[in-house]
């Protein structure tokens, strides 16, 4: 079998071996309401997971995002209820600053790492500001979309092949797709071909707000209050994802559908293990270790590439 | 004189320094100069625990893109929580204490590096799992329980020459000794091959797989000194001691100079990256400054410090 | 009769030795609840960090598995009011306690955090009515337990002139975190004559003290153990006079308790509150006695404790 | 002159204290073929960048097509005035497929169906530049041996969409192509030509620049010093003008070597075939054949020690000095004694003053050229990196010295040396096995083998080794 379309299979694969398993350990998931209530929070981590993933197409690594996702949160619960028009403003900032981002790290050439380190402690900081303790309340029509019932097909499912869809084509499939995974791949060529690598570092940092921002909106709709600190582990958890699905740090070799599959990966093994009972000691270790069995699977997979 | 300047100016390691002297002095201007030396001091002991995890991280990140250990923090836990439980208030366990938390810590290098090399994964995904087991051992070893220190290993933590932390000239004999494997020895150079191009490095008939073998387990095993060490300071164990060394061990690092691309690292950024980061919350907190303008600023600080240091050359 | 009800723990963090003390707590009071056969399961899950999302999926779960009654010490008073009111649309008791929800559905049972950073003020107050400067340990910022504790103390401060907060920092409620940014603002701080703290870091902020060289001034405790027994060699070699107030982390099997009652078809108001644990001068050693050496002060409940607090007395 | 494609006049360029280019007139006429010949750090490199928007040139003025350019002149406008570069260090993005590079050069390769276009274009370039090439336009770049990618750039560089295609440099194009795919590549610029294109050839391996060029420019540090027709150039006077003496030596007879003189290396591919590779002490072994037909990997095996029978230290000389040769961020001085460290050792530290001269001596043997060994090794140019590497490997206590196509853009004088060097060395015991792509330097070997599907299919002899003997074997079919 072509190993290639093996590896790029294998985070489907995973899913499917998790989500037999979940069936098997508790078959009451095994339905359209299951389904519905074990997905749900996934949502608002595959966007965060596609934001970081065009952060990583260009060879950088977001540790913010995380709290951007909280910072989203608490402004969507205060500023965005009480005031739409000043909300989308604020959101337009939040990804405009993103894209500032993008210039001042290509422009200084500056590790991305610490920048963005340095961003989530402001992201944190503003969030704080909005809201010092956990509240405001989520506009109405977030939370009736985050909860809308669509016949047959539970809408996490839904909204997760429309995103993996969407960013595959413009990513993959299109011509500027092929730019921005040219410039993670080897920026060089691409500035001697005339493009600027300026303008494709800031339209992906804010594909990345944007995305960031989705995510946010979409958690707040599930959680219906704002909360500065609401997804602090999504950084590493987008991360997760992201190399779960396939991508890699670097060279610009990404893919969306692993990533949002990637994401669905992460969140229904946590579910797997609630389900299997573990004591409260393990708990925690055992997310590790299902971590590290998920991608033991890929390293079968590349040991035999290695082999050919 | 200008000469020396545009060679102080080129080295990564001046911003960090003068980023420290810069927030130290306002603080003191604020306040009007007292308790000076006394916030040097404290400075001085509390950063010799970010600086000891620093150099481990130091030497991970130099290995070349994406390797970065992340189970820093609960290695930490893991051997502080080991050495006080072993430890147990009795003076004559300090030695078997500390020897069973550095082999735990040297034991999760092991490990690290076997999920690393043998499963393929990617390292920060692998110590990022492995941090959780490491907790759920601590969890399920100490139960939760501080137990004190005894009195020697406290004293020692404690413990000053003329007023500079003892801890600090043990961390400055560390991080010399350091200096000079990464400048002198062969395992030193072959991690700065390794980072800049692992093929390349193998060809040049460097040994690959030791180099980074040795460099998780260094990691670990400095976590296993911080671990140690911190839980004299402190006054014993807890789950939770770790944490905040996570983002502090990337952050002093790379502002300290170290590429986060691999193949250099910087022993002196990393001293003056993690007196820069106590001053800083220091100078927030005496300003009085509220939680979220504190971290606002602090955000911010991090952000001028490394656009002033500038980046990697252009290449 | 509640023989074959299954009742959950959602517990979102296990990284202090307050949660370790909960869930011990809860561990030694319903294993022999299921094997008497009161309840048929009791059932603890905790997440890595203190995570609302996390938590929310960990509840759905707890949903589909079919429990009768879920308890929750929640990581976020309102950002799990979504989940919470799925669990009640699906026919589950949710009781919330330590960290409480504010989703109407839902029974509370709640510490006046308010309340208990005040008494530490009108204690101080009575104490040393010449007043004097206040440091405050907070907790860890964005999170509602430290906005209400603060806000406890700084309203009550205001009502006391005499007394003024020269500096605050914040101590994530770790020992080392607090010992950290004391040291760090001590040098910059007039005599600072007591600290207002939040539990868990009075040691922490004593060794500061110590290491600056400066008197030790009065500090408010927490409820571990090492806080209590530095407090009693204090007060035996220089009778060192201060108070320590907290909650108990027992307060989970209260929980249980309550969840067990209304499963059970009995009356329950949706609003209960708990006292916090104070320990004074004269109750000390009787505390320390109790408290399991590197442990946590604690109290736990019987069924008969917990109808007493139904009952309002 | 009208019919000028390009014109530079006096253009300067320096990096530091190294003035790269120190006021080159070049120009190009319309349906020319230039070839530009210089030893290494020349500076054609330098000005190649300069003439594709790359670099900034510190003086001169550049004309296209007789209008003077005025404004600034960066990558975007050389693209647009229909200028085309393939550069000595390939610029292909390893994570794309062969027809999504394409769609980077090309702007107006968009929206629906730009794919097929893309495919549609390459295929058709490839088909008629390198027939029988076997590349598909999905096969992503870094699946492919650094020779295919050599030829998929190359042929990205003549496809045309919309805009002109004015002037094509090719700055050592060969370097990594193999004899056939070589000859494939100088007949189709004949053909370019005659259509209006423009070359810039740039080659170590004067016969290609020879036959191939219509005008010979020959460049010295930094400075134009002969140009003339290219028929009235021999080989002789070419090398002459570029400063080199030409010892045209081939070397008379292969060692004959004793029977007890040891095997030293002894490996059968495991890609296949029975027969096995023996090197014996002093040997200077050669493998041939077509490019990428399992030569590196045979290397690589015998490095790992992996089934081979190997008695001795190895020391390996890429040929792919990107990917497995320099270490970017190092000195040129650290570049070379990385293979020796620990031989510096003394009382288990590094001695860098050892270590220092060291470096200071084969940057003399190799002729490196830089001011300092302590500048770093970007600073040089391609071809002076690669001497680096030979100095590594040569200077380090290394019994058999393994070679991947080393000599890849190294100028002809060099190269005299080296082969003079390796002779020297092999005399006094060192054993080399050498893979080259060049035929006419299996002439400098005791012995070939040539391999074909990762088999060894023939065992040359010395007298054995010519082009037309070699290729023979490489295209033959294995007889079991
Ligand atoms: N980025 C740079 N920094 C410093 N010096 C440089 C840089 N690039 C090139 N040089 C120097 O400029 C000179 C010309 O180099 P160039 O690459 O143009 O030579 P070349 O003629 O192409 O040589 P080769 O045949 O080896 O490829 C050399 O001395 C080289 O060391
Ligand atoms: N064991 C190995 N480990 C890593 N890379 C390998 C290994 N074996 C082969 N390769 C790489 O695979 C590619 C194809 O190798 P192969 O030996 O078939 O080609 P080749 O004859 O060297 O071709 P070319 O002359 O074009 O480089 C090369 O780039 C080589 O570096
Ligand atoms: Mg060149
Ligand atoms: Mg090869």
């Amino acid at each position: 079998m072509n190993r290639r379309l093996l590896r790029q299979a294998l985070p489907f694969i995973s899913l499917a071996v998790v989500l037999i398993a979940t069936f098997i350990v508790q078959p009451r998931t095994m339905s359209y309401f299951g389904l519905n209530l074990m997905l749900q929070y996934a949502v608002p981590i595959a966007l965060a997971t596609i934001a970081q993933m065009f952060i990583i197409t260009v060879n950088d690594l977001d540790l913010s995002i995380g709290p951007f996702v909280g910072l989203v949160s608490c402004i969507g619960a205060t500023l965005l209820l009480d005031n739409p028009a000043l909300g989308i403003g604020a959101l337009a900032v939040l990804i405009a600053a993103y894209g500032a981002v993008g210039a001042l790290v290509h422009l200084r050439n500056l590790p991305s790492i610490v920048v963005t380190l340095g961003l989530s402690f402001v992201w944190l900081g503003i969030a704080v500001l909005i809201l010092p303790s956990p509240g405001g309340k989520a506009p109405v029509w977030l939370k009736a979309i985050m909860s809308v019932q669509i016949p047959v097909v539970p809408f996490p499912i839904v909204a997760a092949v429309v995103i993996g869809v969407v960013v595959h084509l413009a990513l993959m499939m299109s011509s500027y797709g092929v730019i921005a995974r040219g410039a993670g791949g080897n920026p060089k060529a691409l500035t001697r071909a005339g493009w600027s690598m300026l303008r494709t570092k800031i339209i992906m940092y804010m594909l990345a707000g944007f995305f960031g921002v989705l995510s946010g909106l979409s958690l707040l709709g599930l959680t219906t209050a704002g909360d500065a600190h609401v997804a602090d582990r999504y950084t590493l958890y987008s991360i997760a994802g992201v190399i779960l699905g396939g991508g890699e740090f670097i060279g610009g070799r990404v893919s969306p559908m692993g990533a949002v599959v990637g994401a669905l990966t992460l969140a229904l093994a946590g579910s797997f293990l609630i389900f299997l009972k573990i004591s409260p000691d393990w708990q925690i270790g055992a997310q590790g270790a299902i971590l590290i069995i998920v991608l033991a699977l890929r390293a079968l997979v590349t040991y035999g590439e290695q082999k050919r | 004189m200008n000469q020396s300047f545009a060679y102080l100016k080129k080295q990564p390691w001046v911003w960090s320094f003068a980023a420290a002297l810069a927030v130290w002095l306002i603080t003191i201007a604020y306040t009007e100069g007292q308790g000076a030396t006394a916030i040097l001091t404290a400075a001085l002991s509390f950063a010799t625990f970010t600086i000891i995890v620093g150099l481990g991280q130091m030497m991970v990140i130099t290995t070349g893109p994406g390797n970065v250990d992340l189970s820093i923090p609960a290695t930490i836990t893991l051997s502080g929580v080991v050495a006080m439980k072993v430890m147990d208030e009795q003076t004559a366990m300090i030695i078997p204490g500390i020897v069973a938390a550095l082999g735990a810590a040297t034991l999760v290098g092991i490990f690290n590096y076997g999920l690393i090399r043998l499963l393929r994964i990617p390292p920060i995904i692998a110590t990022l799992s492995s941090s959780f087991l490491i907790l759920s051992t601590a969890i399920s070893y100490g139960r939760g329980i501080r137990i004190k220190p005894p009195l020697p290993l406290s004293d020692f933590a404690t413990a000053r020459i003329f007023g500079v932390p003892l801890s600090a000239i043990l961390v400055l004999v560390i991080s010399i000794g350091l200096a000079v494997v990464l400048k002198r020895t062969v395992y030193g150079r072959s991690v700065l091959a390794v980072g800049q191009n692992m093929r390349a490095a193998w060809l040049a008939g460097m040994n690959v797989d030791r180099t980074r073998f040795a460099t998780y387990v260094l990691s670990a095993f400095f976590s296993g000194i911080c671990g140690i060490v911190l839980s004299g300071f402190s006054g014993g164990a807890a789950l939770n001691m770790g944490e905040e060394f996570l983002l502090a061990s990337i952050a002093t690092v790379v502002i300290g100079g170290t590429s986060v691309a691999g193949g250099r690292a910087n022993v002196p950024g990393i001293w003056g990256a993690a007196l820069f980061m106590y001053l800083l919350v220091t100078m927030l907190n005496t300003f009085g400054a509220s939680a979220g303008v504190r971290l606002i600023l602090t955000g911010l600080m991090i952000i001028g410090v490394i656009v002033a240091a500038g980046g990697e050359e252009q290449r | 009769d509640t023989k074959d009800k299954k009742i959950a723990l959602s517990n979102n963090y296990a990284g202090n030795s307050w949660r370790q003390a909960m869930l011990k707590s809860w561990d030694k009071v319903t294993k022999p609840a299921v094997e008497a056969g009161i309840v048929a399961a009791a059932d603890p899950f905790t997440t890595s960090e203190n995570q609302v999302t996390e938590q929310a999926a960990q509840i759905q779960n707890l949903i589909l598995q079919g429990y009768n009654a879920i308890v929750i010490n929640a990581a976020s008073p309102d950002a799990l009011n979504g989940v919470v009111k799925q669990a009640c649309d699906a026919g589950i008791v949710v009781v919330s306690f330590d960290g409480i929800v504010t989703e109407p559905c839902a029974w509370r049972i709640a510490v006046d955090f308010k309340a208990m950073g005040a008494s530490e003020v009108e204690y101080l107050a009575k104490k040393m009515p010449e007043g004097g400067n206040l440091l405050e340990i907070r907790g860890l910022a964005g999170v509602f337990v430290d906005d209400e504790i603060s806000k406890g103390i700084n309203e009550t401060v205001a009502k006391y002139p005499q007394f003024k907060i020269v500096g605050s920092v914040h101590g994530d409620w770790a020992q080392e975190v607090a010992q950290k940014a004391v040291a760090g603002i001590l040098p910059s701080l007039p005599e600072v004559k007591a600290v207002v703290t939040q539990g868990g870091d009075g040691y922490g902020a004593a060794q500061a003290f110590a290491a600056a060289g400066r008197p030790t001034p009065l500090i408010i405790m927490g409820n571990r153990q090492d806080e209590l027994q530095w407090w009693k060699e204090q007060k035996d070699a220089n009778k060192y006079e201060t108070m320590s107030v907290s909650i108990a982390p027992g307060v989970s099997t209260l929980a249980f308790w309550v969840a067990q009652m209304i499963l059970d078809g009995k009356e329950v108001p949706k609003d209960l509150t708990v006292p916090f644990l104070r320990i004074d001068q004269d109750n000390l050693e009787a505390s320390l006695a109790t408290t399991e050496k590197g442990g946590v002060a604690n109290v736990e409940y019987t069924a008969e404790d917990a109808a007493k607090v139904v009952a309002g007395k | 002159m009208s019919s000028d494609s390009i014109r530079l006049d006096g253009v300067e360029k320096s990096f530091g204290a190294v003035r790269a280019l120190a006021g080159v007139d070049l120009h190009v006429a319309a349906g020319e073929c230039l070839g530009l010949v210089g030893h290494n750090g020349a500076g054609k490199s330098t000005l190649m960048h300069v003439l594709s928007g790359n670099l900034t040139p510190s003086a001169g003025e550049l004309s296209v097509g007789g209008a003077k350019i005025t404004g600034n002149w960066t990558a975007a406008a050389a693209q647009a005035s229909g200028i085309r570069c393939v550069f000595q260090e390939l610029s292909l993005c390893p994570n794309l497929s062969v027809a999504e590079n394409v769609r980077i050069v090309h702007r107006s390769l968009k929206g629906l169906g730009w794919k097929k276009r893309a495919s549609d274009l390459i295929r058709a370039k490839l088909d008629e530049i390198f027939p029988g090439h076997g590349i598909s336009p999905e096969d992503e770049i870094a699946d492919l041996a650094i020779g295919k990618r050599q030829m998929a750039e190359i042929a990205r560089a003549f496809t045309v969409t919309d805009g002109p295609l004015r002037l094509v440099i090719l700055d050592e194009p060969t370097s990594s192509l193999d004899a056939v795919t070589a000859e494939q590549l100088l007949a189709y610029v004949k053909t370019e030509t005659a259509r209006g294109t423009s070359v810039i050839l740039i080659s170590h391996l004067l016969g290609e620049i020879l036959s191939t060029s219509d005008r010979i420019v020959v460049m010295k540090d930094g400075k134009t010093v002969a140009e003339r027709k290219a028929r009235d150039f021999s080989r002789n006077s070419l090398v002459a003008a570029m400063g080199s003496e030409a010892h045209e030596r081939r070397q008379a007879t292969a060692k004959i070597l004793g029977t007890d003189v040891p095997v030293l290396v002894k490996a059968r591919p495991k890609t296949g075939g029975s027969t096995a590779l023996e090197a014996r002490k002093g040997e200077v072994i050669g493998l041939t054949g077509l490019a990428g037909h399992g030569q590196t990997r045979m290397l690589l095996q015998i490095y790992s020690r992996d089934h081979a029978d190997v008695k001795g230290a190895i020391s390996f000389i890429a040929g792919d000095r990107q990917s497995d040769g320099i270490f970017n961020l190092w000195s040129i001085g650290r570049n070379i004694t990385i293979r020796s460290l620990k031989a510096l050792r003394k009382g288990g530290l590094i001695d860098l003053a050892a270590e220092e001269k060291l470096a200071e001596d084969w940057k003399t043997r190799m002729a490196i050229r830089t001011p300092d060994v302590n500048n770093n090794i970007l600073t040089l140019s391609g071809g002076n990196q690669q001497k680096a590497l030979f100095a590594r490997a040569l200077g380090s206590d290394a019994a058999i010295i393994l070679m991947d196509d080393p000599m890849r853009g190294v100028d002809i004088g060099t190269k005299q040396e080296v082969y003079a060097m390796i002779r020297a060395q092999a005399d006094e015991g060192r054993t080399f096995i050498w893979y080259t792509t060049e035929i006419d330097e299996l002439s400098h070997c005791d012995r070939a083998y040539v391999f074909r599907n990762g088999e060894i299919t023939a065992s040359l002899g010395h007298d054995d080794l010519t082009e037309e003997k070699v290729l023979q074997a490489s295209f033959a079919e294995t007889a079991a």
